[in-house]
């Protein structure tokens, strides 16, 4: 073709392809984070779903703090504790249907654990007896994740699947602040948005990725303005409001049932303790700011607004704290247990049938832990 | 069911047949990767899938390797057989931690509650005038990466049988496809059954008696040509085609070995740190004392791959390899 | 730390830390793509700019001609033209200063030869005598860039490291619709974001990735508007209108060298040829779409403009082919000359020094090439 | 400058003051890297620079592996020589595109015009009860790419040579830092000048005249242990620390070899595809009439790296070591 062919060809206005094909005013998140606890919208909550919040509110707290003492006692490896991020834990368990699926990191045995995995199997990772202790399809709850954001993925694969299966499904997966910046977040919630697959990203705004803080990490207006250019709604909540982020993400799970699509909702909550009972947050934040954010506690904010709606009394209260003892006892007994471990399991499962060369090696342990006589 | 190929059929028809099968014979198989929908793939190993079973099943991903791995990670949690096409060896590279850490990890990770049967098509190699990253050779990475089984074919029936066996398999399986093999014939005859492949078999493509040529995939064509020329040397050659380099198939290879008493390993990938080394040093150790000299390697230079115009110097060709055979201490000097 | 002493922390209102940083507002692009031929903004633009790009609008035209006639005489390897995007190539070009650097991708031959590039050199590796044919530094043109998005946290680790030491200098990086799917686009753009980087991003949406349409590509507004995800501007600008493109580019590369940041422009523009001359476009898009197309035409729309307003007239048009044909004619020539390839030049420039290893190697192809009387 | 630590010095701390003293002597080395600033790296090897350099010289960048080494690329293309951190060995997979297509071969792609150098530290290994993702032994990948260099420390000493030596390279080097010997002490003297060791040369840590021992990184004081124990058995083992795996500094372990007529690799990593393969089939290939028995390997098994509490199970040791020693056929039967 030569310039001359061109020339007839003038046509100034361009071809229509070039419409934006959705608005993105409706993809933006509001300015401020969706609360509702201590606003007039809490007036609408359900009491008896508050009710249930509070009581996994305490229990999770309990929880954390158990766990968090049984790495002291050499019971677990590490912990990454979700102390202060527990109204978001919660939500996420509590706002899925029992064929859902639930796509947890690292830090979020309490989510697991609250959607009913035994906390057992939930801590094995952490203890180091084996990497999952649990079926995931038994609570459909994946894998613990460690390679930051590399769970988001598999939960877009998971809902696109279910989907086309005519099932109704949605995944709910669960990332760090921090874990927004690997390229994984952005080709996952690109993939679910071209594919309107039945998924809930919940971004838990932490403000800190182990020591580095929410400035050196973006500087977007917020993390849940991403959702927009991926063409999918964007939420901001406060992540310490249960009642709010379980609001948040239950609008979220009824567009995705609904064929709608993924949505994008960033919990702004806050990291009370270090990143791992390994890290020492005093090298990189000060105690005031911890402070303030103790005194914005999820569970003291909801305990508040339920008593002074008459909706939990003392009792309630104490109710709620002795289940949570009854589960830490129950979780510290069992955890001090040595778990039987199979060093055979080695070579167990890394194919479904062991190859040659794996046979080989078993067979090596296998007279090695004979001949030391530790037969297993 | 449209008539796919008259024989002889190419490498790359079979593939689309041993896809096809598998799709019509298993609704939980799903395709997907850049350009394997409309187009049917840059190598048109994908063509007419998606027009046969819709593009839900065989699907154009957003271009993003590890976002089409990953997703197909948990399309396989949830029960269906994901069939990836990596566009080129080089672009699988994104997707490597999707690889090392979730596909060849989650059957393990999870005492076998979560096996991942996933099939990973990686074109590879050299020899068609790519620009660079377009011929990487890229085994080693695969096979330094345990959960996974690596296999190449190197014929159109194998190619067909492997693929079959891949998709068949409740473990994650690399399949290396030799590009400048896509187009090569035989007499496979696509409208016949065909076996699958057992995973993890090597085959003796020509017996011989004076040593053993071990290798793979797009070599196996240039090991045969090989021994062919070699007999005007006067030398004999065996032709292991290796297929399954994950599991390893000691037995035959050993026992072609201890049979010559000689052996070089051809192979496209880079030398050092390439398949290789783990060839000849397992050989070594269990057929040290019927090996009259040491086990040989001919393989790619330790360079990036070259460009096309220089690509013929770095790829093992006839020469090199009856080089290497001259090698083998004819006259053991100790 | 137990339940109880949660309680006396209440406080609803959350801490301070959670305005927005940044209002999106301005980030967010506008929904038409910024147009300058054929309307008012057409009147303000520098004369001798739009003849600038005029002229090399008509060269890169001859030169994406050229480039694929070379390859049907199999002097090249292979072509991905540019053909109908030229408006980008030259725009971007022609925007940056000698000091700056331009990372284009492996479509982006045209702007490496309007930056200045020896035709031939920016051909090397499509001829395939070897990878980059030419000097980096010498035009500062990063080497043309073939795995996707790769480039550009390069280029946003040049301009870092340029700022940090205080010097004057820009980056421009290329990248296509379907290159902004992958991680390293997202990565890339929020460090650059993080860092207030001096560069900026250019997006040539053309409507494909291979074969693959905008629409299984992204479910986004605009791709312009991933930037308010990152906190940066995003423009969208009609990749058609040399002048548009231009005029946008220059508020980018101005933003970024007063210190501003980074910037995401999107020009929509369509890739008139098929993805390279191997591929077949006819088996994913009809002829009308490309002949809609072809009427928007880059070169068309500019040479209207200044005919129109008096600025060129048939001997200033005839003049331009003429370069063209020049620059073509010696492209063709030289082209036609096999390169003169030295076989040692593998084992050259894997490091500084060739490892023993490598000299070995490099001794083996030596006597093998002496063998066949093939010595260099 | 503030005075980093008294003698015995950890190798954390050698790699610190490497760091600190290349800084100080270039204004263009600069520290990226997750966590690096600060907190001074979850290992805290970087811990005070951010301080006395300031965070441009030692920066805090987003969670994102690939755009870390990415735009150290970038900085290295304009002359400056990027220090880049990865948190731990698995963590690097997201920035293998970058690694392999770009890092390792800048320099080749533009004839030489555009080297780059970068440092890439990677804590590997295991035995530091880490869980899963946390342990890996990731040198295959890095062995087999050609245009990088790949050295390993195994003492306090040479992590400072070593690191020293990296950052001085005009090419890009991975260092593989052995995570379970961070704390390990000995009695260098940060407080005075040290050498820079020459990339490329192994050493030999032991002296004997039974067999050698090849082994790098976390291996080496198991080896030295394994050739104390084994002094009872009545074995002299020579213990030959690689240091540098690419180059591979084939005259000082040939020589070994040749002296001793046996060797034993020893590595951690896997042992299909690992490093061990390579080492073992080149040293038989120069050292094939000098050998009594094959080359043996000790390697971990093929298996993803187990949990905490196996990881022993799995970890070559000194009784594996022996064991190997053992069959390396004393009584040649042939
Ligand atoms: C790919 C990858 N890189 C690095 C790490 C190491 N790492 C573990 S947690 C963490 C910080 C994560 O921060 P964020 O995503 O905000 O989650 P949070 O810990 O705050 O819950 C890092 C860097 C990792 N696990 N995976
Ligand atoms: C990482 C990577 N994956 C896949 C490819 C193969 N590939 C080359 S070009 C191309 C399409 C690119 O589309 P786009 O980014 O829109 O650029 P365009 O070709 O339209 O200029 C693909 C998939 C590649 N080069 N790199
Ligand atoms: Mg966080
Ligand atoms: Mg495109």
């Amino acid at each position: 073709m030569t310039v001359m062919e061109q020339r007839d060809g003038y046509r100034p206005s361009p071809p229509p392809a070039w419409q934006p094909r959705t608005d993105p005013a409706p993809l933006l998140p509001d300015a401020e984070p969706y609360r509702v606890l201590g606003t007039d919208a809490a007036a609408k909550a359900d009491p008896g779903l508050l009710r249930r919040l509070y009581a996994e509110l305490v229990r999770g707290r309990r929880y954390n703090a158990q766990a968090t003492a049984l790495t002291k006692q050499g019971r677990l490896a590490v912990y990454p504790s979700s102390t202060g991020q527990e109204a978001c834990e919660v939500a996420a368990a509590l706002v899925l249907e029992d064929r859902d699926w639930l796509f947890p990191s690292y830090r979020d045995t309490l989510a697991a654990v609250a959607r009913g995995l035994d906390p057992v199997q939930a801590l094995t990772l952490l203890r180091g007896d084996w990497h999952t202790g649990y079926d995931p399809h038994e609570h459909r709850v994946a894998p613990l994740c460690t390679p930051l954001a590399t769970q988001l993925p598999h939960a877009v694969g998971l809902a696109h699947a279910a989907r086309l299966k005519g099932d109704d499904v949605v995944a709910l997966a669960m990332v760090g602040d921090g874990g927004t910046s690997e390229g994984d977040f952005h080709e996952a919630l690109n993939f679910a948005a071209v594919w309107q697959a039945p998924v809930v990203f919940l971004v838990q705004n932490n403000g800190f990725a182990i020591s580095v803080p929410l400035a050196k990490q973006t500087a977007a207006p917020s993390l849940a303005h991403k959702a927009v250019g991926y063409g999918m709604p964007g939420r901001l909540v406060d992540g310490n409001d249960a009642a709010a982020v379980h609001e948040v993400l239950a609008d979220a799970v009824r567009r995705a049932r609904a064929g709608g699509g993924p949505t994008l909702v960033e919990a702004i909550t806050y990291r009370v303790e270090a990143h791992t009972n390994a890290d020492d947050a005093t090298r990189y934040r000060g105690d005031a700011e911890v402070e303030t954010w103790r005194r914005h506690d999820p569970i003291a904010l909801l305990e508040h607004e339920l008593t002074e709606r008459g909706l939990l009394d003392d009792a309630g209260i104490q109710a709620a704290r002795d289940a949570a003892e009854t589960m830490a006892a129950d979780l510290r007994e069992r955890m001090n247990q040595d778990p039987v471990l199979d060093p055979m399991d080695l070579f167990a499962h890394v194919y479904a049938e062991p190859t040659p060369q794996l046979r080989e090696q078993r067979a090596q342990l296998q007279a090695e832990l004979e001949a030391e006589g530790e037969t297993p | 069911m449209t008539t796919v190929a008259v024989k002889p059929a190419t490498m790359a028809q079979a593939l689309t047949r041993a896809m096809r099968d598998a799709m019509a014979a298993d609704p939980t198989v799903h395709v997907l990767g850049e350009d394997v929908g409309t187009l049917g793939g840059v190598f048109r190993v994908t063509d007419g899938l998606a027009k046969e079973f819709g593009e839900d099943r065989c699907t154009d991903t957003p271009l993003a390797e590890a976002g089409i791995l990953g997703t197909a990670v948990g399309m396989a949690m949830y029960g269906l057989r994901p069939v990836v096409e990596m566009q080129f060896d080089a672009f699988a590279y994104p997707a490597f931690e999707q690889l090392v850490s979730h596909v060849a990890r989650m059957r393990n990770r999870t005492r076998g509650a979560m096996p991942l049967p996933i099939t990973i098509r990686v074109p590879y190699g050299g020899g068609i005038g790519g620009v660079e990253h377009h011929s990487d050779s890229s085994e080693a990475y695969y096979l330094a990466t345990p959960g996974l089984h690596v296999v190449t074919p190197a014929t159109v029936a194998d190619a067909y049988g492997l693929l079959r066996a891949a998709i068949a398999s409740d473990d994650p399986v690399v399949l290396l496809e030799p590009k400048r093999l896509y187009w090569s014939k035989d007499s496979w005859n696509p409208e016949e059954p065909t076996a699958v492949e057992p995973i993890g078999r090597a085959v003796v493509r020509r017996s011989g008696r004076s040593a053993t040529l071990i290798t793979y995939g797009p070599s196996v064509p240039v090991c045969l040509e090989a021994a062919e020329a070699a007999r005007a040397e006067g030398w004999d050659l065996e032709v292991v085609d290796l297929r399954s380099l994950v599991p390893f198939d000691d037995e035959t290879v050993c026992a072609s070995v201890r049979r010559t008493g000689r052996a070089v390993v051809v192979h496209e990938s880079g030398g050092f740190g390439g398949p290789g080394g783990e060839i000849a040093a397992r050989v070594t150790e269990r057929c040290f004392h019927h090996l009259e000299a040491p086990v040989l390697r001919v393989a790619g230079f330790d360079i990036p791959y070259p460009p096309p115009m220089l690509e013929r110097h770095h790829l093992p060709g006839v020469d090199r390899i009856l080089d290497a055979v001259g090698r083998l201490q004819w006259e053991a000097e100790s």
